[in-house]
């Protein structure tokens, strides 16, 4: 059975439909992205899959449970972490407490052992635990949402547009980060514009435009389809 | 595609901007370590880094977001350093944010009839006295707005509030609005983060023909490699708050320094 | 018709014109005429159809419901369109009332001035007044607004509640300036001399035969007619501009002000300029209520009756929208006067209550204030008309 | 016998805001007067003359007080309203409301001596007040500090704390005038603000600066108990000299009886152990069971009162319709009732109060005598009372002495 | 193509050509040179205080006094700053709560046995007992207003303004309810008790009350400032306030939190109602006239700091007393009032606040 199952969810804000329909899975140990043009909904989906948005029909189902109706804190506790696309990180607070914030719901005494092993990931935030993320350059803020969301060790970890704003440096140690992370045990759902190296890395990958499902298939495949290529990568 | 080096011509014109040994220190960081460049006239130049190099901190020095520590600002030979941001918008620059900051309850036409200068209707008796001079100029701005929205491909979206776009949509009404100043020179601070690769490859040739037909200078702040490679012409690399080279992209990219610095394995491989 | 009722009706008319107006959609034109009509109508039933103490207390009603509907215009265009969170309303209402007055009294003399001082009091005609309250409580708003503007909204609203506090403080203890705490009394009425007996000299015989009936007490019928042109010009000059490429900058700067500095838009005078704009309002707000309570003190210009209700008078009619903040002065006011006639009424129920509940009419007054006020803040949190969603007054509607 | 005509009397007192406190009194005080004035027109008349009493919340502020004062005199059409208490609601209101309207107004606490001289007033004639001005009490009261009056008490240096009001204002400022005008001199004249404050250490050392040797407070009860405490407390100053508000017993629970027996202060009017006042007060406090009775609310059953027996008097005077008693026609009967000359009339008991009417209606000429003085208007419809002087003892406060009005220099 | 630049210092310091405004303003905007600056004012004020002929001691007392006079305030504006600085908008209902605390507890303790005075106190254990009977009460109020009003709001994300103004129906609901409840008359927790104050060197007298109400400030305020920094709920109060949205994502209850930001903040507000009524007298209104400075308190000290609000009450307090040394004392909120515009001109997000420099 499918770690997160999406089953022909339709949601909005306010009256707006965004999303229609839509259906995915994600299964357990699996990476998954999704791509599409700018307003697809892709956003959308993943604030529906946490809770930040109630679908108006369907349901999303976690670990054989229904997780619809619940608020985004019931959420993480069930073992899903989210690294959003915008205002990711807690401006006010600095990046040590960032990352703290994200293990919220640890518990209580591996949490600095966690937060080491961020720094050897982003070597970058220990330079500047204790600086106020609000102060951190665009790709840094980056760093530090992706930091705070590894915090837990979650089953899923969505990620929107983790790359965005990063040097080509810091995104090969990303999706190389996020590799290791997939390997470890966590599956992914991602959300990428650079299309291209997250497909190559994903088990799977799915088009969205337009708010619905347009095409399925492994990495590979999407890769190759000549028609995503024209539309959605640039190609 | 085929670049002219005008390096030669750049002397005899002052450049359109330039920074002299600019500093800007945030408590004990040093963030612009007295940074010098220049971005010639007609020119696409790329400017790129690792993350916290300093990129977005030189914008905000140049465009009068921050007071520089020391050091100054000149465009075509002009002191600019301590002119507020309006001031500097005046003067024909004009800059996007790399985190997008629209003007949430407007629609995205207001924000883009916002941005053209020296409206007469901004002067408040005007619209009281001479409505029918607002009339035409308002027609005119409302026509180009339109143009422009064609040009990013966010028509339908024209009556929207800019506040419920999507992240990628935000950042090409970034970008929609410093097309409506009619600039002189436009700093772009990553346009392309987020947004979707083909809609991305025809701004970049949209970009390119602005600059050759309408003689805009851009100077754009960009991390996706392949854009900066067929767009840009210098590129500069910045570390840690200065420059670290200039060149033409292929120079700049078999460079050992920016390869350890910047680029990592991926490139260094190509 | 009695003659008094005739020539009571006929100020009413004009008021009743300039509020067709403004409810009757439609072309100009048609508007007018559509206005004029039910104006006329209107005018002469209503002095049939209500007893005349009534009529008279509606006029008065409305009077001071139309001083508010031009300080919450006032209002409206530093909140509503560039989104100052002014809670110093009180203080540039006091400026003006007390500008005004002192350039339209009389100086004090002979044993009077040991009770009443002032610096000084130079007997210009009305409008002279009203004019000068609006430019020196835009000077207040103006110097007010260079350091103050610099804050951030919340910041913003809780300096201006300080200001115009220490701003009543100064008109309490200065005595020399405007009798201190005691009263400052003698601001005329402007043509009050219409409704005396004999009438102005100056007076056509014909229109003073006409009014010949009325006696001062209907003085405020007059008072309307002033008030309803001053809310007029007011709102018509705020709405000209307010969809207009100054209203979009304006509020180009209350959304995100660091973007609008980058559009070459100069911040801080443009927020300095509808602070003072809205401040000007405020003030020819103050002088005409001076000129109509006739004598007025610090105690006038409390933050509750004089900020707080035009704030929850915006809130409620619709801030951003100009018609909003007149439906709102009028709506709010009514509630407050009319919570008066419904305790009076319900006290009868509330002695069934409790014996003693009707003698606290005045407190469940208040409730009855607050329940409206989260009524409104829960249920109707744009207000009764919303803010027009419209690009340009300047552009043409077919496109 | 056909019933009279009815008509409602209006009020404006403050229920909330600043003034608070006193609002249920001034009310319950006027509705005394009135119920006595109906239950003795029924005896005489054959049925009520007041319909009833319409009491308006001013919020202590003027704008909401104007807007009170409309509905009263335009919606409701009262002829007569009893208002405010404060100086600068009563002038607010009789500017731009009763005036203007012809309507009578009695104030029933304010004493700024500028609504003597009103302007708006002098030929309108509308305005009255059963209170006395400051003029006078601030005469007595530097009489007394003077040495002037009582032995043993003299003192040559003062200052005053006062609220910033006109009331307070007004009796400082008489105070001080008259004071130096007997050799004394006044260190400093202090104004606390209207609302309660946490502390009023900074009044006290600004007043105390100088070391006074006594201390005036023209102020309310909770701003005295206030100030006598940190007085005491902090300051060592007990030399307090009181006025006419603080003579509250409040006060003496809030600081305690120790420091205040003995104290003297001076009081307009009001003399406790006048028989008016003592009928006024059993007859109160049995209606309303109040345990105590705050400054004025004497002179607002004696306004209650001057408005119910020119009423009757219009009455028996012959006018039987209600839209036709004005408010010219009750003032103009004011002083009649009121002043001599006439039979002594002495306000408080439903007795008397019948006999008043009785009286009216045989044509025959009544003086009013009311709880809070002999209620005497002038040609400004200013009442001049005379002047108590009264100290606190264990249990309240007492009057010692009384300056007839006569002997109360004016200046 | 040029290469790596030569770094030269000495040039740079040439360089480094600002104009004099320019510097003198970056200065000025240190937080160092705000406090200097501050107590300047403070100095200023005592030359003018002696210049009108105030001597040493009397200018000692005042500040003393104005010390005291802070403790009172802040004790309100640690839970305004606290409330204010989560849920991010002024809450005028907080005076309202300060009013309850103090009537909720004449209320309770006329229930409970009177004990004993606390020498050299003025009050009994009584009181105290009262006090903190009084803290859960006025929480269980806040909890329903905040559930009626202020969480509809919140989830629909309504602008400061609306909020503002829906606390302001609250205030007003809660003031006419207490008006109902108690009527309109002055109380005193104990009325004739005097506290005769205490005789400190220097000419200082104090009251023993007075140095209770500042003590129980600084140990609430530590109490607080411990718990916002050591304790989860503290921790997620901060990061609540900071971005509400982000919190839920990491997993945080908000509204739980909010819940237990109410609570705090309205025991707060009752503790500081007690002690105000103790200083003073219970009024229906002293809440809302102690209102302006707890806000300019709470703003002067950077929102959402319980350090920061007690420093600024203290400012608001000295600067009430001593500038009555040498101008009219009813201008003493006035110049409260001046100075923090002063001090958010030079340090915008107060003198504690997050996000300045
Ligand atoms: N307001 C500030 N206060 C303190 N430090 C700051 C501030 N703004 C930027 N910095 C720091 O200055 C450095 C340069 O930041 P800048 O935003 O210019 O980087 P950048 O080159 O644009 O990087 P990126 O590509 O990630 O956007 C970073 O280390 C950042 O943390
Ligand atoms: N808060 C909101 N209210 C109303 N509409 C919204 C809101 N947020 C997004 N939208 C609309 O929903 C659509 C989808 O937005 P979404 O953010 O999901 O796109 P996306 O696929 O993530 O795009 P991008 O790649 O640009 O981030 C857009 O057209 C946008 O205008
Ligand atoms: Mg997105
Ligand atoms: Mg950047």
């Amino acid at each position: 059975m499918a770690l997160l199952d999406v089953q022909s969810v339709t949601a909005g804000y306010g009256d707006t439909e965004i999303l229609r329909d839509v259906s995915m899975q994600v299964r357990r140990g699996e990476m998954v992205s999704i791509i599409g043009p700018n307003g697809a909904g892709k956003s959308t989906l993943m604030k529906t899959i946490f809770g930040l948005l109630h679908p108006r029909e369907g349901k999303v189902f976690f670990d054989g449970d229904d997780i619809s109706g619940l608020h985004p804190y019931q959420i993480v506790e069930r073992g899903m972490c989210y690294v959003p696309q915008v205002s990711n990180v807690f401006t006010e607070l600095t990046v040590a407490e960032n990352l703290e914030m994200g293990a919220f719901l640890a518990k209580k005494g591996d949490i600095s052992a966690r937060k080491e092993r961020i720094y050897d990931y982003f070597p970058r935030l220990k330079e500047r635990r204790n600086q106020r993320a609000g102060k951190m350059s665009g790709g840094e803020r980056q760093m530090v949402a992706m930091g705070s969301a590894l915090m837990l060790e979650p089953k899923l970890v969505l990620m929107d547009e983790p790359s965005a704003g990063l040097s080509p440096k810091m995104v090969g140690v990303i999706f190389e980060q996020i590799k290791k992370i997939n390997d470890s045990g966590p599956a992914i759902l991602i959300v990428e514009q650079n299309a291209q190296l997250s497909l190559q890395m994903s088990d799977r990958g799915y088009v969205l435009a337009s708010g619905e499902n347009r095409f399925e298939g492994t990495g590979e495949e999407l890769l190759n389809d000549p028609e995503v290529g024209r539309l959605y990568l640039g190609g | 595609m085929q670049k002219t080096d005008d390096g030669q011509h750049a002397h005899k014109k002052p450049p359109v901007l330039e920074v002299r040994d600019l500093v800007k220190n945030f408590g004990g960081l040093r963030a612009l370590n007295r940074c010098s460049l220049k971005v010639a006239e007609g020119t696409i130049t790329g400017l790129i880094g690792p993350n916290g190099a300093g990129k977005t901190t030189l914008f905000n020095a140049i465009t009068g977001f921050f007071q520089p520590d020391s050091g100054r600002v000149l465009t075509d030979g002009q002191d600019i350093t301590s002119l507020p941001p309006h001031g500097v918008f005046n003067r024909g620059i004009c800059r996007t944010f790399q985190i997008p900051r629209e003007h949430g309850t407007m629609t995205v036409l207001e924000n883009l009839m916002l941005v053209v200068p020296d409206q007469a209707g901004e002067r408040f008796w005007n619209c009281w006295f001479r409505p029918e001079l607002v009339h035409r100029q308002e027609r005119e701005i409302r026509d180009r707005a339109m143009e422009v929205l064609d040009f990013v491909n966010l028509t339908h979206l024209a009556d929207e509030l800019a506040g419920r776009l999507s992240g990628g949509q935000k950042k090409l009404l970034e970008l929609a609005r410093t097309l409506m100043a009619e600039p002189r020179l436009v700093l772009l601070d990553e346009p392309a983060a987020g947004v979707n690769r083909t809609l991305m490859k025809r701004l970049s040739e949209n970009i390119e023909y602005l600059r050759r037909e309408r003689g805009i200078t851009f100077l754009l702040i960009e991390h996706d490699m392949d854009l900066v490679m067929r767009l840009c012409d210098p590129v500069i690399v910045m570390s840690e708050g200065r420059r670290l080279m200039e060149g033409h992209p292929e120079e700049v990219r078999n460079d050992p320094h920016v390869l350890e610095a910047y680029l990592g394995g991926q490139y260094g491989a190509a | 018709m009695e003659p008094v009722d005739l020539a009571r009706a006929s100020f009413l008319f004009l008021p009743l014109v300039l509020l067709g107006l403004l409810v009757f959609p439609g072309r100009p034109v048609l508007r007018l005429l559509l206005a004029v009509v039910a104006a006329a109508i209107v005018a002469l039933v209503l002095p049939l159809w209500l007893p005349r103490g009534i009529l008279t207390y509606l006029a008065s009603f409305s009077t001071m419901a139309g001083i508010y509907a031009i300080l919450s215009l006032g209002l409206n265009s530093q909140w509503g369109l560039t989104g100052h969170v002014n809670f110093g309303v009180a203080g540039f209402f006091a400026v003006g009332a007390f500008t005004s007055a002192l350039f339209t009294t009389k100086m004090p003399e002979g044993a009077l001035a040991a009770y009443s001082q002032q610096a000084f009091g130079l007997e210009w005609p009305f409008l002279a007044g009203v004019l000068m309250a609006g430019i020196i409580a835009a000077f207040v708003g103006f110097l007010i607004s260079i350091p103050v503007l610099r804050l951030r909204t919340d910041f913003l609203a809780i300096a201006t509640l300080g200001i115009a506090e220490v701003i009543r403080f100064i008109f309490q203890n200065e005595r020399w300036l405007a009798n201190g705490p005691q009263p400052m009394r003698g601001i005329p009425r402007p043509l009050d001399c219409l409704f005396a007996d004999p009438a102005c000299s100056w007076l056509p015989a014909r229109v003073a035969n006409w009014l010949a009936p009325l006696s001062p007490r209907d003085y405020v019928f007059f008072y309307l007619v002033v008030v309803a042109l001053i809310v007029a010009v007011v709102y018509l000059a705020l709405e000209r501009i307010a969809r207009s490429p100054w209203g979009r900058m304006q509020r180009a700067v209350r959304d995100e002000e660091n973007s609008a500095a980058m559009n070459g838009k100069n911040v801080t005078l443009r927020r300095i300029e509808s602070f003072v704009v809205g401040s000007f309002i405020m003030g020819v707000a103050g002088a005409v209520y001076a000129h109509y309570v006739v004598s007025i003190d610090y105690s006038h210009f409390n933050p509750l009756f004089a900020t707080f209700i035009v704030w929850v008078m915006l809130m409620l009619g619709g801030s951003g929208n100009n018609k909003g903040a007149i439906l709102g002065a009028f709506a709010v006011w009514a509630v407050w006067s009319g919570a008066a006639f419904v305790i009076d009424m319900a006290s009868p129920a509330l002695r069934a209550i409790s014996a003693d509940l009707p003698s606290r009419g005045a407190y469940l007054r208040w409730m009855l204030v607050a329940i409206l006020l989260g009524g409104i803040v829960l249920f109707r949190p744009q207000g009764i008309l919303r803010e027009r969603k419209k690009v340009s007054d300047f552009l043409p509607k077919d496109e | 016998q056909e019933a009279p005509p009815e008509v409602p009397i209006g009020q404006v007192v403050a229920f909330t805001g600043s003034g608070a406190e006193y609002g249920v009194f001034y009310r319950d005080a006027a509705k005394l007067a009135l119920d006595q004035i109906n239950v003795a027109a029924e005896e005489v008349f054959g049925g009520p003359i007041v319909s009833r009493l319409i009491a308006e919340d001013s919020n202590t502020l003027p704008t909401p007080a104007i807007e009170a004062a409309r509905k009263l005199v335009e919606a409701d059409g009262v002829p007569a309203v009893i208002a405010a208490w404060s100086s600068g609601v009563t002038v607010a209101i009789a500017t731009s409301v009763t005036i203007p309207s012809g309507v009578l107004q009695v104030g029933n606490g304010t004493t700024s001596p500028l609504v003597s001289i009103l302007p708006e007033d002098a030929e309108a004639d509308l305005l009255f007040r059963t209170s006395p001005s400051d003029a006078l009490q601030g005469v007595v009261a530097a009489d007394l500090a003077a040495g002037n009056l009582i032995d043993d008490y003299k003192f040559s240096t003062a200052a005053t704390i006062y609220i910033n009001n006109p009331y307070g204002q007004g009796l400082s400022n008489a105070f001080t005038a008259a004071f130096e005008k007997r050799g004394g001199t006044v260190l400093a004249e202090v104004a606390h603000p209207e609302e309660v404050q946490p502390t009023y250490r900074s009044q006290l050392s600004a007043a105390l600066k100088d070391n006074p040797d006594i201390l005036i407070l023209p102020t309310y009860p909770a701003h005295t108990a206030a100030i006598l405490k940190e007085s005491r407390d902090i300051f060592d100053y007990t030399n307090w000299q009181f006025t006419d508000a603080n003579r509250s017993s409040e006060v003496l629970d809030a600081v305690g009886g120790a420091d205040l027996v003995g104290k003297l202060g001076t009081v307009p009017s009001a003399d406790p152990e006048s028989e008016s006042y003592k009928s006024f007060a059993e007859a109160y406090k049995a209606a309303y069971g109040h345990d105590r009775i705050p400054p004025f609310s004497e002179t607002t059953y004696d306004a209650g009162m001057v408005i119910g027996l020119a009423l009757a008097k219009a009455i028996a005077d012959g006018i039987t319709d209600p839209a036709e008693i004005t408010g010219r026609e009750l003032a103009d009967r004011l002083r009649p009732i009121a002043n001599a000359p006439g039979e002594t009339i002495i306000g408080g008991s439903q007795a008397e109060i019948t006999k008043a009417l009785q009286m009216i209606k045989d044509g025959q000429d009544i003086d009013y005598v009311g709880a809070g003085g002999s209620v005497d208007f002038d040609e400004n419809g200013d009442v001049k009372t005379p002047v108590a002087i009264w100290q606190f003892t264990e249990t309240g406060d007492e009057t010692i002495n009384i300056v007839p009005a006569e002997q109360i220099a004016s200046e | 193509m040029s290469m790596q630049d030569t770094p030269d210092d000495a040039v740079g310091r040439r360089h480094d050509d600002r104009s004099l405004r320019e510097r003198i303003g970056a200065a000025l905007r240190s937080r160092v040179a705000l406090g200097v600056a501050l107590l300047l004012t403070l100095v200023v004020f005592w030359i003018l205080g002696q210049r009108n002929g105030a001597s040493l001691s009397d200018l000692l007392s005042l500040t003393v006094w104005g010390i005291m006079l802070g403790g009172i305030i802040s004790l309100g504006a640690i839970g305004l700053t606290l409330v204010y600085g989560v849920l991010k908008f002024p809450n005028f209902a907080h005076g309202a709560l300060v009013t309850l605390g103090a009537y909720g507890a004449f209320t309770i303790a006329s229930f409970l046995p009177r004990g004993p005075v606390l020498l050299p106190f003025s009050f009994g254990w009584e009181l105290l007992a009262a006090m903190v009977l009084a803290m859960p009460a006025v929480s269980l109020v806040a909890l329903v207003v905040d559930r009626v009003l202020f969480r509809p709001l919140r989830q629909r994300d309504a602008s400061l303004v609306l909020l503002a103004m829906a606390s302001l129906a609250a205030a007003f609901f809660l003031r006419s309810s207490i008006y109902l409840i108690w009527g309109p008359d002055f109380l005193f927790y104990y009325p004739g008790r005097a506290n005769p104050a205490l005789h400190l060197p220097l000419g200082i007298r104090i009251q023993a009350d007075q140095i209770f109400v500042f003590v129980l400030a600084m140990i609430l305020v530590a109490l607080t400032w411990l718990l916002l920094e050591r304790t989860r709920m503290g921790k997620a109060m901060r990061a609540t306030a900071d971005n509400p949205d982000l919190a839920q994502v990491r997993g945080i209850n908000t509204e739980r939190v909010i819940a237990w930001t109410w609570v705090l903040g309205a025991s707060l507000a009752a503790a500081g109602g007690v002690m105000y009524g103790l200083a003073s007298q219970l009024r229906p209104e002293m809440g809302f006239w102690l209102l302006l400075p707890m806000f300019a308190a709470a703003i002067m000290g950077g929102l959402g700091n319980p350090v920061g609000a007690i420093v600024g009450a203290v400012i608001i307090g000295i600067a009430q007393q001593v500038s009555s040394s040498f101008i009219n004392p009813a201008y003493g909120p006035g110049v409260a009032f001046v100075l923090l515009v002063i001090v958010l001109v030079l340090q915008p997000q107060g003198l504690f606040g997050k996000g300045g420099d």
